[in-house]
């Protein structure tokens, strides 16, 4: 795109400025967009669980435009503030976690090569910032003046430090099968059928997705871990003195961290844009068949991890509507006691399964031939690293040369 | 009884010295049923020190029922304990009864049974779905309210009303039941039965359930009676006691020849646990989950006795005796009787003086000798067992305050 | 009487920011930025780090200020080894580099819960976290 | 790595359709090159923007009294040096940045000010001859630094600007002890080590620390009255039953009664 304003006779600053908008904006729309509409599946979703309605008539059917209705009413909302609070602190703290969130989001992959910021990284990159979003809700809890908040922010503080480690750990396994940290990479490499999954790559990993899923509803604070804001305990936790706008900013950065999670777990074992059925390939699209081709690819896949997020998004709703919530040393325990080992042993077992069994359950079953690449374990007899679109920017600084150096790593990983 | 004071780690202090907390917890509280506002001193997460206050919801309800009748008292004892106002109607209905020395006919005896059981379904299905929220789960709440619903629907036929009935009266009943309505209510019956299982599955017998609510706030038999406890909260205790059965035999006698096991653990079993959920290896007795438990019991145990009351309210030929007029003189000499009611021993106490005005009313409500045991139950526990143990007691602010 | 001393202070501090400002030698809204502004930022942090550390009577504050210094050591070692940042085929170092601030970043997270841990176990015994008021060991 | 607006996501999008739309648009535009601004590199005006947040929030960090706003400020800070080390190439360690420092040592930080959040804690105030000592010492030891980094002609130097990202592979096999990096020319091969032991090190040191933030935050009885307690009882407050110390027959059945047992009768 940047290429093309230029050559449209835009001075390459203005190209790059327009460039580097519509992608925030883009973002910020899965972000605010997204918030939208999972707000509403949210009413809709707990009211068919209840066996009520829910909202049925803002837009007409099925009350649609119910959650822009609930916005405009936030914006309309008088903005309080409490008296003791820490005035800077109070207003700040709803922007950084809404940011946190927000810059998660520059290195997720909604497709093959569409992200915001191609990270090889990228993996490390979402998880460490994910866990930025904690400080908003330290601080609007320390700032509020209210010993609620207070609670509401320690036990947020305890949870997400904790729960950190356990949810690393299930990470670091699907980039360990991938042998990189590029989620861009990683989704790649599970192109085909749903067998090529990494959810399915052996038993451990199986295990380990569901480790990650608790960790990722702990981590993203919903039921039944939404300690920091138990209503039936702490009022309302972090946000209780929180109204209006700010208070819609916290509701926005927690959708849009439970989309990231979801669409982290995609990438990382559902096989992101790829499977259950090669959709694309199948339809006989594929990168090398065309410019239009290309497009078409990336626009299924994009529906596809969209997809898939979405399912788990709604995943947790159902279990937020389904279970009572645990107490704050249960989640402990729950993390410590439970996650984290579960997640070590899993991991080792991973770890042995890739070193005996590097194929997986299904070896090379349904699997595209030759599309899996990995630039920097390929060797000098791979393909040339600047015809594959599954690398870039590292081949370039590490080619396969070194190791045949020092003779370390020539096995493949398939 | 385990020493709880002493093993429990969650008492234990850390080398990270801290610093105490005063908070209060309510009135305004999404957790403390009412107006209920506990003043809790708090070290962290962990709860040394709850204490009630109540008297929010203070209307002078005693102080007026001494200026009207006892028939125009009637709709001030449905705000007592408003999500059991049958059981209040009954229980006043009864001294009054005790005192003027009158009975009721056959059939309005049935009538009552029938009434009040079914008020006890249904406040036992809120104080069940506001503790799964008191735990953060909504929908069991409204599982609990969708039939409740229906028996709101059932009352307001019978007296138009669906929370202030004002129905059991003096003397009998406001009016009778109207045509179709046994057969609605046994179709009620009839469908909830199945639905109680899905209570189970999702409460009782769920695993964050069972460890929200398994050895927590437990409330030892010495305890129990100590401190004037009744009802589901006496019986989760193991005490084998029940008004309808124990009670005074004016009171027992309107439950003549109704078959009824009292929901208590004796030797170690409920009472019909066979087609029960077994209780879970971490319960102890005289905690929340047996509180619980034991109010899920009675509501089955009601729904045998409605049935019972069905049948023999349909088998009366009489009509349904008018009530007392409403300015009947009192005589004078008190009264005071305690009755069952799903909360516990609701006592009304009444002294007449020769007009038909009461000198002296009282109530003893059973929510607040139940309330009382908070600060026992609480101590050391951490912040999020405090809306388990409250939630546990079922209180309603109503009858606490008056 | 405070201002007084202060301003000079403040306006030598100011001055020497100022007088860096050509020695840039490169538009830095217009080429590439080099080592040297890296350095800048270093410096800056590491000169807040150690005014946390000598003004502060604050024991987390100190720690504060620690955690600045070794920042501002980090930015110069990521800076050095950087290729982006050097002329075209100067020595860099490289992976060093990297692999030096990664182990300082790793230290840095020991340290701050040793030094906490020293920071709680003081406040437990002197119920203040205010170091300057740490003279049990005085003569 | 080619700075942050590197968007890949719409670099493969087909954009021809709007040609007839953004010439009158760019014309307009492409009348700002007179401007002084004009060949504006993102990557340093990037630069700018984090190096100026690092160090306005460090100086803030000094200058703020509130130990939460310092927390704050530092956070802050760190995070824009993060955006700095993404700046520079060094990705990894950005993400180690954001991780550990922000995410983890910050957040014990706060933990800290949290269990020690008591009013006159909050802001302990310096001296003002402190205060004026410490501007005058930071200012002669900025001078210094300063000098020192501008004495040295080559880095002063503009850098060679934007080239492909260094993936974090290299990264990782030193770490374990092998170097596939590229040496720079002239260096021996086997003067460049990898990193196996020092590794193993710090792991065994994080290790230690885990024991000893354990240790510390480990579960115990006190048998004897801390002075602080004794300071705690001497203050005009309420003596206070902790949980710990509630005799344990106060529990017994039959034992102390509520004032509110008896009821309405």
């Amino acid at each position: 795109m940047v290429e093309f304003l230029i050559g449209l006779g835009l001075p390459g600053w203005v190209a790059w400025s327009i460039a580097a908008l519509v992608a925030a904006v883009l973002l910020l729309n899965v972000i605010a967009g997204g918030a939208l509409v999972f707000i509403w599946a949210e009413r809709k979703i707990a009211a068919r669980i209840q066996d009520r309605l829910g909202p049925t008539r803002t837009g007409g059917r099925f009350g649609w435009l119910q959650s822009l209705a609930d916005g405009i009413k936030l914006l309309a909302k008088e903005d309080l503030m409490p008296e003791g609070a820490d005035g800077l602190l109070f207003r700040l703290a709803p922007y950084v976690s809404f940011c946190a969130s927000f810059c998660a989001f520059i290195a997720l992959p909604f497709a093959f090569d569409v992200v915001g910021q191609r990270l090889n990284v990228g993996v490390f990159f979402v998880v460490a910032v994910l866990g930025l979003e904690v400080f908003g809700v330290i601080l609007a809890g320390y700032a509020s003046a209210s010993k609620w908040s207070l609670f509401g922010a320690m036990r947020e503080a305890a949870q997400v430090v904790s729960y950190e480690v356990p949810l690393g750990m299930c990470v670091v396994v699907p980039v360990m099968l991938a042998g990189t940290m590029d989620l861009v990479t990683i989704g790649e490499k599970q192109a085909g059928w749903m067998s090529s999954w990494f959810l399915f790559h052996d038993p451990f990993t199986f295990i380990i997705f569901w480790v990650y899923v608790t960790c990722a509803v702990a981590s993203v604070n919903r039921a039944p871990f939404d300690l920091a804001e138990a209503e039936s305990e702490l009022v309302a936790g972090f946000h209780t003195e929180y109204s209006g706008l700010r208070w819609s900013f916290f509701f926005m950065a927690e959708y849009g961290s439970m989309f990231l999670v979801s669409g982290l777990a995609a990438v990382l074992f559902l096989g992101g844009w790829n499977g259950p059925v090669p959709v694309a390939r199948l339809l006989g699209f594929s990168d090398g068949t065309g410019e239009s081709a290309a497009y078409v690819v990336r626009l299924l896949g994009l529906a596809n991890l969209m997809g898939k997020a979405t399912l788990g998004v709604l995943f947790m709703m159902w279990i937020r509507w389904t279970l009572p919530r645990l107490r704050i040393d249960q989640v402990m325990t729950t993390c410590l006691k439970y996650c984290t080992p579960i997640a070590a042993v899993m991991f080792a077992g991973a770890m042995f399964w890739q070193l005996f069994l590097p194929g997986g359950l299904f070896p090379g079953w349904g699997r595209p031939a030759g599309e899996i690449r990995e630039g920097w374990l390929e060797g000098p007899g791979g393909l040339p690293a600047a015809a594959s679109p599954a690398e870039d920017r590292s081949s370039t600084v590490t080619g396969g040369e070194p190791f045949e150096r020092t003779g370390l790593a020539t096995r493949s990983p398939r | 009884m385990p020493d709880l004071i002493e093993d429990d780690p969650r008492i234990i202090e850390f080398d990270v010295r801290t610093d105490e907390m005063l908070v209060n917890m309510g009135p305004q509280h999404p957790s403390t049923h009412g107006v209920l506002r506990l003043v809790l001193r708090t070290d962290g997460e962990i709860v040394s020190e709850t204490e009630p206050h109540i008297g929010y919801l203070h209307r002078c309800a005693e102080k007026i029922g001494e200026n009207l009748t006892p028939r125009q008292w009637i709709p001030y004892t449905d705000r007592l304990d408003y999500l059991a106002a049958m059981n209040m109607n009954l229980g006043w209905a009864l001294t009054v009864e005790k005192l003027m020395r009158h009975e009721v006919g056959e059939k309005a005896r049935h009538l009552r049974v029938l009434i009040a059981e079914l008020n006890r379904i249904s406040s036992h299905l809120v104080g069940m779905g506001a503790y799964g929220l008191d735990l953060g789960t909504f929908s069991p709440f409204l599982y609990a309210f969708r039939e409740r619903e229906r028996i709101l629907d059932l009352f307001e036929e019978a007296c138009g009303a669906r929370l202030t009935y004002s129905y059991i009266t003096v003397g009998g009943a406001t009016a009778d039941l109207p045509p179709g309505w046994l057969q609605r209510c046994e179709a009620f019956l009839d469908q909830f039965e199945p639905i109680i299982k899905e209570y189970h599955a999702l409460l009782t017998t769920n695993a964050i359930f069972v460890k929200r609510t398994a050895g927590i706030g437990v409330l030892s038999r010495a305890m129990a009676i100590d401190y004037g406890c009744s009802g589901p909260v006496l019986r989760g205790s193991g005490v084998d006691q029940d008004l309808r059965r124990d009670g005074e035999s004016l009171y027992t006698g309107m439950y003549d020849g109704y078959a009824f096991e009292v929901a208590v653990q004796k030797e170690g079993r409920y009472p019909r646990d066979h087609s029960y959920p077994t209780v879970p290896s971490e319960a102890v007795l005289g905690d929340c989950w047996h509180r619980f438990f034991v109010r899920m019991l009675e509501v089955v145990q009601s729904m045998d006795l409605v049935r019972q009351a069905i049948d023999r309210y349909a088998a009366c030929p009489e009509p349904l005796p008018e009530p007392l007029k409403l300015f009947e003189k009192l005589p004078v000499g008190d009264a005071y009787l305690e009755t069952e009611a799903p909360k516990g021993q609701m006592g009304f106490y009444v002294v007449g003086n020769g007009t038909s005005i009461p000198w002296r009313v009282r109530a003893r409500s059973s929510s607040f000798s139940n309330l009382s045991v908070t600060h026992e139950l609480c101590r050391g526990c951490l912040i999020a067992d405090v809306p388990a143990i409250v939630g546990s007691l079922d209180i309603v602010m109503g009858e606490i305050d008056r | 009487m405070m201002g007084l001393v202060l301003a000079p202070a403040m306006v030598a501090s100011l001055a020497t920011c100022l007088a860096t400002v050509p020695l840039f030698a490169v538009n830095p809204f217009t080429e590439p930025v080099g080592v040297v502004h890296y350095l800048f930022v270093g410096a800056v942090l590491f000169t807040a780090g150690i005014a946390c550390m000598t003004l502060k009577r604050n024991a987390l504050g100190i720690l504060m200020g620690i955690e600045l210094v070794l920042n501002g050591a980090n930015i110069n070692f990521v800076a050095f080894a950087s290729p982006y940042l050097r002329a075209e085929g100067a020595p860099t170092l490289g992976l060093d580099g990297q692999v030096v601030a990664l182990f300082v970043i790793l230290l840095a997270a020991a340290e701050a819960a040793v030094a906490l841990a020293i920071t709680l176990n003081f406040y437990n015994n002197h119920a203040t976290v205010d170091v300057d008021r740490a003279d049990d060991l005085k003569g | 790595m080619t700075g942050m607006l590197d968007m890949d996501f719409i670099d493969f999008m087909d954009f021809s359709t709007l040609t007839h739309v953004v010439p009158p648009l760019a014309t307009t535009l492409a009348a700002l090159p007179a401007l002084p601004i004009a060949g504006i590199n993102w990557h340093s005006v990037l630069f700018l923007l984090f190096a100026g947040l690092a160090c306005g929030f460090a100086i803030g960090v000094v200058a703020a009294d509130n130990v939460v706003r310092m927390a704050l400020y530092l956070v802050f800070s760190l995070g824009a040096t993060a955006g700095l080390f993404f700046l520079a190439g060094a990705e990894f360690l950005g993400a180690m940045q954001l991780m550990i420092y922000v995410g983890g040592t910050l957040v014990l930080l706060v933990f800290g000010v949290m269990l020690t959040a008591q009013a006159p804690l909050v802001s302990i105030k310096p001296s003002s001859s402190d205060r004026t000592l410490t501007a005058v010492a930071g200012a002669s030891l900025l001078s210094l630094l300063l000098t020192a980094a501008f004495s040295v002609d080559a880095w002063r130097g503009p850098g060679v600007g934007v080239v492909p990202a260094p993936s974090a592979t290299p990264l990782g096999m030193a770490l374990v002890g092998v170097r596939v990096d590229e040496p720079p020319a002239g260096t021996p091969v086997g003067g460049r080590v990898g990193y196996m032991l020092p590794f193993e090190i710090v792991s065994v040191h994080l290790l230690v620390v885990l024991v000893g933030a354990a240790y510390l935050a480990r579960a115990k009885r006190r048998r004897t009255p801390r002075p602080i307690d004794a300071l705690a009882s001497a203050m005009p407050v309420e003596p206070v039953s902790t949980a710990a110390t509630v005799a344990p027959t106060g529990r017994s059945a039959g034992g102390a009664r509520s004032a509110l047992v008896g009821g309405g009768r």
